[in-house]
């Protein structure tokens, strides 16, 4: 009885008590169990609540989550308050992950398409049928170089599953691609820290500690990298330090909910974001700003910089550049951020670099509010996260496709019919291939065109690990647990790889020798155990793993901060390179920004009633596609709200309403990103909506090779339709706050 | 039995949340978590167009100036458990009631539907069940054993997570403490990333929602109205000294 | 006095049964002893007779007194019962009470009034009565009761005043 | 005629009380339980109630003891009884026995065992004299008025929170 | 009884007093006769309308079930709109209600001769319109099902409803309303009843029977009636004032911008005389028509009638403009916006109907010929309805879809569901009506007897001048 009370009260936490800045010494308490594989633990009672902690896999930041539990059901997610990633928080698609658990639209066994790809008639498959299958297939391969494998957001472990198999089957490595990764740039800025600082790692910017923000199309609180992370530094920004309030600029062609909480919003023309940081580092320089001398040796950066034609070519008044370059170089902390947008153009790298240079010019990389790379620590080893793959690649796959160098097509965790630029002819592509497996619980755009579904499970029954990307102030892994039982007869994809090998036998049985998943992450978690440096530590391994589970993951006691190096590339001086646009502005006169949905992300959200539902901060509008049109744009256009337009592109066209948009450059049509499912379930194919990608140009950035999505130009013609829209303001309010 | 209860026979905390409106992002994690947290149902697009969204936290977005000038500012609005609610003597049965702690009380299975309180209310933050909701299943599962699923035809409403203050008082009770400063959290504090709400007791002058509630950004919604809301707005855009 | 008659006779006209009553008045048959029976209510006094004394004013003044108590009970004592708090209202405020009390108060007045007057007139009583279906066409029954001996000078007195129908009043099934 | 009118009202009364009386018995009548289970033999056989329903003490609901439980005396314990075979087929199908709930409290009902036995109620206040029912059965008609009936004698001082419908209503 | 010096009979049928004389010159008998008559031969266009209104109700009655299965959603009402054409239709029939007593009550109290004949006809509006309105507070509730928690029973969870809410008075006063006036209507009625009863066979006969209660018409009964009418004459003046402010205090004690208002109390109380009375109007207009009521029911009646309509008209003018003033010049902001709403906005339409609708009637009803020209008088008086109608739509729907926080602004459209259970009280009420004057003398005889008594003509120079005898 103690013991097990003591043992209990080990982990008994206090909500938000980690919090480092300013919020409530709150002690609500949740009790932390590791979840228990067979049976029930015999001090669960019926009908009380019991806390598991596991991963976050609604994208790609990988924040610590607590779920409750009663009688075997989850019933609520919160944020880890261990965790020191998102410290309790947790964000609007974190919290819906359970209708992912729950869905009514989840595939409940493993299914063979009978009536042919397309033909939505399934038949359920027996898992060792399903296996045989998968092997007889693979192993009839003429070539493995045949065998091409499609992912998405996998978790880590996985990823090295994957990467070992197709390695040892002489295959080449999985293509990584998922939208929302492409929308926020992560590729883009692994290059450029690659470039930058040696390492392909994503870097942290320190909000909470900074003076002055300046933001290039970073919607860090909405949907850039870690929202959740960035949302708390946020709030200790604003009321955080001794009444202190840091000042945010936000450079966006768009009003994102970023720019409305910026101090400053500057709708900056879309793809000149590296003339503005360009025209401020010159400044600087020339007025010899900022601490002293802190700029001299950078001089050469700028040497081939003219501010007036920077102005000129950006839009923003040589005034505002000179003004903005005296706040940010006389701050203490201060940091520029290159965001998701610019990489979104085909100038990506030279905009990105030129604000990164901004932190060196004002010596704020590795300071205290400035910029960081996270400390890998012991979690170095962990760290073999999937490349955050360029387009070029996926690009190159479609190309082998189409081609018919593919036989056999493994899919995971992605939904590239779906979430590829549909100029891209991936849907096209795919028909080629003789057969396709998708690992998806869904039913969705890829799954439908494949041979043979094999579900994954979701991902609050699975098991697994994350590093963080781009983490935090310390070395981090999150690990997950299942919190329930497998609802049905669905397989973990990575035990289902296991199976394969230890069926194909040979060099694939040895690569993959584990007999299944969790036997493979105790090993790898045993990397830590022992470590002075961890939050908790155990005498044996089999306690480590215990506590790995208990507390979701493992972690450093205290900060590590990683001052990262800068190379000799920013020695030379900045190119300078103006963005290039798909589409004669003659007959495509607007500038086309397709930005991730804060509620539906890059479209996985859209099959959660919980998400659909969820107002868009800045229009309020919900289950369903509309185009933002800058009032001046829309009265030119004779439309208002609720007026349908044909969005053209020289690639596509949709139509949806309009949402007259005070916060959006004239030149600039912004659509939502997420619905125009044509499956995957009921509620995301119950949404009025189109899918904005049929309008993107299939286009990169030739130096980094990210997709620039941005990169597009469209025309606008008024339908006569109407079509309401399910906002959650009154129009006739007009967003006023009163009628004083 | 003329059992006449003193509402004040215990000393009652009066609970309150504090809104910092220079912390909100408007990023909507508190709507999903308050849908989790109380089995709130989701009305479906058609209803949604028609203003039949179910919602008990939205977050107004109010717009201020011209391009390119052009602000907005986010406000989360939720029931603002009046003192003085306009909302409860109008109801014939008592369904919704002022309760010893100050919370502005509505208990779902005594409504009967009249819709009188949410024309008294002036924040319009009561909503309506204008159908049985539907949890197609097994979305079922996921329905919080604490709080009751209401049926159509009832008035339902912001309760400040009243399972959780109650659990968090029957705990402290059974260790004979008091409830400490920040153990009840309702789902949309806990989940709030940049800490923009605050939830705690005004009678308790330390408490940390009583210190804000003090601070010279503080304002109520509507406060001329005279409802005396126990939800605590700061004012956004300065630092707080 | 010995055996006693009762006769009915009809009239035509208020006049002449307004004469015939002082006539039959003259011959010592007193007020009690006449019923007079109209299809049409006759003004007070129109028929010569005096009105007589009710006591419908004091049921209804104690129908509204239950009622006002009631209303009490209802809007001051109930809330008491079950204390709950709205709106920061007083448990019983002096408005609701005094409109609660006002409506009970009318509303036992109105059904007190309606009861009193039926058991005033013991209605609901349909058996048979003397009575004559002519009078919801016009005329005027009066309704004697008379010592035997008066039998001629009775019938005499009626006849002169036109009076038809003359004779044992037949009961019929009301 | 006006006889008939009398009979109307008699017919109704006599409706009412006999639906109430009906609901009564309803409510109050023991459930066809899958075993012949009974309590009598168990408490006599000095098997405490917590026992068998542990999370009384610590958690909202009293709960119903697994098969597990049951085996766990039942492994050794009159094996030979044909209720305890059965009991034993489920053991072995890996079955949960169906057991029919006795009391139970509506959705809209909050209502924990923690706090009441915290307060040192006994079982039996509620469930009554369950060690004498060979089958068990509601004692008590659970409804608000006996709820209330109970809250509404506590001290003065806990009476406002008792008698607050938040006590009990979610 | 004064019958009429028979020389005069002859007179040219040309003066204004030849339509007195006409009752004067008939007999008990043949009065009786005119009034049973047209109730016990009903045509082929009786049981037509019977039919009809039948059908009409029977839909909304599905449409009533329809409503309960589904929940209220199947109507139009949203957030912020909760109250909308159920409770306007509630108010409008509440208001209808009002003429009954005005008519009998306040004019037997002044002793106004020319109420005899229509009394009746009034307070069967009034007793079917409350019926009518009765229904509503059901109808929109969200679980009908519960509605008796409303109603003060003693239980064993000690709980009572609130009376501090004005739904309870709501209640109260509109159930006393009710059994007032249908008591008052019964009262008066025995005498006929019995008239009825000698008059008729069969079950016509047995149901008479029963419910003149064994009435005689002694020289007591009579006295007694007299006095129990006395009594309600006064009682339910107070309660008929009282019913409609209550029902405007629904309104009135919220914080709803345009509802929180002091005037709304007697605002509602003559907007209900106003509507009442012009039904009344319209209603008999109909009737006399259906039923050859030509004798009971003439120009001087309706002339009168037409009076207070027109009176009533320019006191609700006057009301309204009182309030509207004020708001108007405080230009308090949502009231602005709601006025503006009205007058330019969204609204506009029915705002000016109503306006329209309900001032061009009084314009109308000062010219003699209106009134005395049953057509006229018709068009004119159910003008105002519609007017009314459109009047309390704008107050409850209008003001609700405007508040405090324009960000929870709404629009509100109607659906099937509520229409058709808005013409199904419609079809009620005419249904009701029908049958009622089927089976009840419409006209009061007795009362019109009593009238008669005291009638004399006199002969002042070359005129012959109805004479009414100064009696008690």
């Amino acid at each position: 009885m103690t013991k097990r009370l003591s043992r209990r009260d080990f982990l008994k936490i206090a909500a938000g008590a980690t919090a480092a800045t300013g919020s409530a010494p709150a002690v609500r308490r949740i009790v932390l169990e590791p979840f228990a594989r067979s049976g029930p633990l015999e001090d669960v009672l019926p009908g009380q609540a019991v806390w598991y902690a596991s991963t976050c896999r609604q994208c790609a930041a990988g924040c610590g989550i607590v779920v409750r539990v009663i009688n075997g059901r989850a019933k609520k997610i919160e944020g880890n308050p261990l965790h020191p990633l998102n410290r309790g928080k947790l964000c609007a698609r974190g919290q819906a992950g359970l209708q992912v658990l729950y869905n009514p639209d989840r595939l409940k066994n493993a299914v063979r398409q009978t009536g042919g790809r397309g033909s939505r008639q399934f038949e359920p498959l027996a898992w060792d049928d399903a296996l045989e299958t998968l092997a007889q297939k693979v192993s009839s391969l003429s070539n493995p170089d045949r065998l091409a494998f499609f992912g998405g957001l996998m978790p880590d472990h996985l990823y090295r599953l994957t990467a070992r198999l197709l390695e040892a089957l002489g295959a080449r490595p999985p293509v990584i691609f998922d939208l929302h990764s492409a929308l926020e740039g992560r590729a883009a800025a692994a290059q450029l820290s690659q470039s930058f600082f040696g390492v392909p790692q994503l870097p942290v910017y320190d909000l909470a500690r900074s003076e002055v923000i300046l933001s290039f199309g970073a919607n860090f609180l909405e949907t850039w990298m870690s929202p959740v992370a960035q949302s708390y530094a946020y709030g200790a920004l604003r009321q955080g330090q001794f009444g202190g309030r840091g000042f945010l600029v936000q450079f966006e062609p768009r009003l994102s909910a970023t720019a409305a909480s910026a101090d400053e919003w500057i709708p900056i023309r879309p793809g000149a974001e590296g003339f503005v940081a360009l025209g401020i580092g010159r400044v600087i320089v020339e007025e010899r700003l900022g601490h002293v001398g802190s700029h001299r040796p950078h001089a050469v950066l700028y040497q081939n910089v003219d501010v007036r034609e920077m102005a000129a070519a950006s839009e923003v008044p040589v005034e505002t550049l000179r003004r903005l370059a005296r706040i940010f170089a006389d701050a203490d902390q201060a940091v520029a951020i290159p965001g998701g947008y610019l990489a979104g153009q085909r100038n990506g790298r030279a905009s990105m670099l030129a604000v990164q240079a901004l932190n060196l010019l004002v010596a704020q990389i590795g300071r205290v509010g400035g910029v960081f790379l996270s400390h890998p620590g012991l979690t170095a080893a962990l760290r073999q996260t999937p490349p955050m793959d360029s387009f070029d690649r996926v690009l190159d796959l479609i190309a082998r496709m189409k081609a018919g160098e593919i036989d056999l097509l493994l899919i995971h965790g992605a939904n590239p019919v779906f979430e590829l630029p549909a100029a891209a002819g991936f849907a096209e592509a795919i028909a080629r291939v003789p057969f396709v497996v998708s690992f998806s619980p869904f039913v969705d755009e890829t799954a439908v065109r494949s041979d043979l579904i094999l579900p994954d499970h979701t991902y609050l029954e699975s098991w697994g690990y994350q590093v963080p990307a781009p983490g935090t102030d310390r070395p981090v892994v999150s690990s997950q647990q299942p919190v329930v039982r497998p609802l049905y007869d669905t397989r973990a994809t990575a035990d289902v790889l296991l199976a394969l090998a230890a069926r194909l036998g040979e060099k694939a049985a040895v690569a993959l020798r584990w007999p299944d998943e969790v036997a493979m992450l105790q090993e790898i978690a045993s990397d830590l155990h022992g470590s002075s440096l961890g939050a908790y530590d155990a005498e044996t391994l089999a306690g480590f793993w215990m506590l790995w589970r208990r507390y979701g993951g493992w972690w450093s006691e205290k900060e590590i901060p990683r001052e990262p190096e800068a190379t000799e590339i920013v020695e030379q001086p900045l190119p300078v390179v103006g963005p290039e646009f798909e589409g004669e502005p003659g007959t495509y006169p607007f500038y086309f920004y397709p930005y991730p949905s804060v509620a539906l992300a890059d479209g996985r959200g859209s099959n959660l009633p919980w998400l659909q539902e969820l107002p868009d901060p800045m229009t309020t509008a919900r289950w369903g596609t509309w185009v933002e049109l800058n009032p001046e744009t829309a009265r030119s256009l004779g439309v208002g709200d609720n007026d349908v337009v044909r969005v053209v592109s020289p690639y596509g066209e949709l139509e949806a309403p309009v949402v007259v948009y005070p916060g959006i450059r004239p030149d600039v049509v912004a659509i939502p990103v997420g619905q125009g499912h044509r499956d995957y379930g009921r509620f995301a194919q119950a949404a009025s909506g189109s899918n904005p990608l049929a309008l993107v140009a299939p286009v990169t950035d030739p130096e980094t090779g990210a997709l620039a999505w941005g990169a597009t130009r469209v025309r606008l013609e008024a339908t006569g339709r109407k079509q309401p829209l399910a906002r959650l303001e009154s129009l006739d309010g007009a967003g006023r706050e009163t009628l004083g | 039995m003329a059992q006449d209860v003193k509402p004040s026979a215990e000393a009652a905390p009066r609970w309150a949340l504090v809104v910092d409106l220079d912390r909100c992002t408007g990023c909507q994690a508190c709507v999903v978590a308050c849908h989790a947290e109380n089995n709130v149902p989701v009305a479906g697009e058609k209803q949604a167009i028609y203003g039949r969204w179910m919602h008990w936290i939205i977050i107004h977005r109010y717009w201020e100036g011209e391009y390119p000038n052009v602000k907005a500012r986010f406000m989360p609005v939720m029931c603002q458990q009046c003192t003085e609610a306009p909302c409860e003597p109008v109801c014939p049965v008592f369904a919704t009631y002022h309760n010893p702690e100050g919370l502005n009380a509505q208990i779902y299975n005594r409504c009967i539907g009249t819709r009188f309180c949410g024309n008294a209310c002036p924040y319009k933050v009561r909503t309506f069940n204008w159908f049985q909701p539907e949890f197609p299943e097994p979305l079922t599962e996921q329905l919080n054993p604490d709080v009751t699923v209401r049926s159509r035809g009832i008035m339902e409403k912001c309760t400040f997570c009243i399972q959780r203050i109650r659990r968090a008082e029957i705990e402290a009770r059974a260790e004979g403490r008091e409830v400490a400063d920040g153990e009840i959290q309702p789902a949309c504090v806990q989940t709030c990333p940049p800490g923009a709400l605050i939830f705690g007791d005004l009678n308790d002058p330390d408490s940390r929602a009583s210190q804000l509630a003090r601070s010279h950004r503080s304002f109520r919604l509507l406060e001329e109205l005279g409802t005396a809301p126990a939800v605590i707005y700061l004012k956004g855009g300065e630092a707080n000294v | 006095m010995s055996d006693t008659l009762t006769l009915m006779a009809l009239f035509h006209g208020g006049t002449d049964t307004a004469e015939a009553i002082d006539a039959l008045h003259a011959l010592g048959i007193p007020d009690e002893k006449m019923v007079v029976i109209t299809g049409v209510p006759y003004p007070e006094g129109a028929l010569g007779r005096h009105r007589e004394w009710l006591t419908l004013p004091y049921i209804v003044l104690a129908g509204a007194a239950g009622g006002l108590l009631f209303g009490l009970f209802l809007s001051a004592i109930t809330p008491h019962l079950y204390r709950l708090d709205v709106g920061g209202h007083p448990p019983v405020g002096f408005p609701p009470t005094a409109i609660i009390i006002f409506v009970f108060t009318m509303m036992a007045t109105i059904v007190s009034t309606f009861l009193g007057v039926l058991w005033e007139m013991n209605f609901p009583r349909f058996g048979p009565a003397p009575y004559h279906r002519l009078v919801t066409d016009g005329h005027l029954a009066v309704l004697l009761e008379y010592p035997a001996e008066l039998e001629a000078s009775v019938r005499q007195t009626l006849e002169a005043r036109h009076a038809h129908h003359v004779g044992e009043p037949e009961r019929v099934a009301l | 005629m006006t006889r008939w009118l009398l009979f109307i009202p008699l017919l109704i009364v006599a409706g009412i009380a006999g639906g109430v009386l009906f609901t009564r018995a309803q409510v109050l009548a023991a459930p066809e339980q899958p075993i012949a289970y009974s309590h009598r033999a168990h408490i006599e056989a000095g098997v405490q109630c917590l026992f068998c329903h542990p999370s009384a003490l610590r958690s909202p609901v009293a709960g119903i003891p697994s098969v597990q439980k049951c085996m766990g005396c039942h492994a050794v314990i009159e094996v030979d009884n044909p209720a305890i075979q059965e009991v034993a087929g489920y053991w072995e199908r890996g079955e949960p026995i169906p057991w029919v709930r006795v009391n139970a409290q509506p959705d809209f009902v909050f209502f924990s065992h923690q706090p009441h036995l915290g307060a040192s109620l006994s079982c039996e206040t509620c469930h009554g004299d369950v060690g004498s029912m060979t089958v068990a059965r509601p004692a008590v008609k659970m409804d608000m008025g006996w709820c209330l009936d109970c809250h509404l004698k506590q001290p003065e001082e806990k009476v406002a929170r008792l008698a607050d419908c938040l006590a009990c209503h979610k | 009884m004064s019958e009429p010096d028979r020389s005069t009979l002859h007179a040219p049928r040309s003066t204004p007093f030849d339509e007195r004389l006409l009752l004067a010159e008939r007999t008990d008998q043949e009065i009786n006769q005119a009034v049973l008559q047209p109730m016990i031969q009903t045509g082929r266009g009786f049981w037509a309308l019977v039919t009809v209104l039948g059908a009409i109700v029977a839909w909304g009655l599905y449409a009533w079930g329809y409503l309960v299965y589904w929940g209220i959603g199947v109507t139009g009402k949203n957030r912020p709109v909760y109250w909308t054409l159920f409770i306007t239709t509630f108010v409008f029939w509440v208001g209808i209600s009002h003429a009954g007593t005005m008519i009998s009550a306040v004019l037997r109290i002044f002793k106004a001769d020319w109420r005899r004949p229509i009394t009746r006809g009034a307070e069967a509006m009034t007793a079917f319109a409350l019926m009518m309105a009765g229904l509503y507070p059901l109808i929109h509730l969200g679980r009908v099902w519960k509605f008796y928690w409303m109603i003060p029973y003693p239980n064993n969870r000690l709980m009572w409803p609130n009376f501090q809410s004005p739904l309870m008075w709501d209640l109260v006063a509109i159930f006393t309303y009710l059994i007032g006036s249908t008591l008052y209507l019964y009262l008066a009625l025995i005498p006929d009843m019995a008239m009825a009863r000698d008059h008729t066979a069969g079950w016509r006969y047995r149901l008479y029977r029963a419910l003149a209660l064994g009435w005689r018409g002694t020289e007591a009964e009579w006295h007694k009636l007299h006095r129990a009418l006395g009594i309600f004459s006064v009682a339910i003046i107070p309660i008929f004032l009282s019913v409609h402010s209550i029902v405007s205090w629904d309104f009135a004690v919220t914080i709803q911008p345009r509802w929180h208002s002091t005037i709304f109390a007697p605002y509602f109380v003559i907007g209900a005389v106003y509507s009442g009375l012009a039904a009344l109007a319209s209603i008999l207009v109909i009737v006399r028509r259906g039923m050859r009521l030509q004798e009971f029911l003439r120009a001087e009646h309706f002339d009168a009638l037409g009076k207070l309509v027109l009176v009533a008209g320019m006191a609700w003018t006057y009301f309204w403009f009182s309030g509207f003033i004020v708001e108007w010049y405080g230009n308090e902001p949502v009231v602005r916006e709601l006025i503006r709403q009205e007058v330019a906005g969204n609204l506009a339409p029915l705002f000016y109907l109503q306006m329209s609708a309900n001032l061009t009637p009084i314009g109308l009803l000062v010219f003699k010929r209106v009134r005395t020209t049953p057509a006229l008088l018709l068009a004119a008086t159910l003008l105002v309805n519609v007017g009314m109608y459109t009047e309390r739509a704008l107050i409850v729907i209008g003001s609700l879809q405007r508040n405090h926080l324009p960000f929870n602004w709404g629009l509100y459209r109607p659906t099937w569901v509520e229409v058709s259970i808005v013409a199904m009280t419609f079809a009620g009420f005419t249904l009701l009506y029908t049958l009622f004057s089927r089976i009840i003398p419409f006209v009061p005889v007795w009362e019109i007897k009593e009238g008669r008594l005291r009638y004399t003509l006199r002969r002042i120079g070359r005129l012959l001048v109805p004479t009414a005898a100064e009696i008690e």
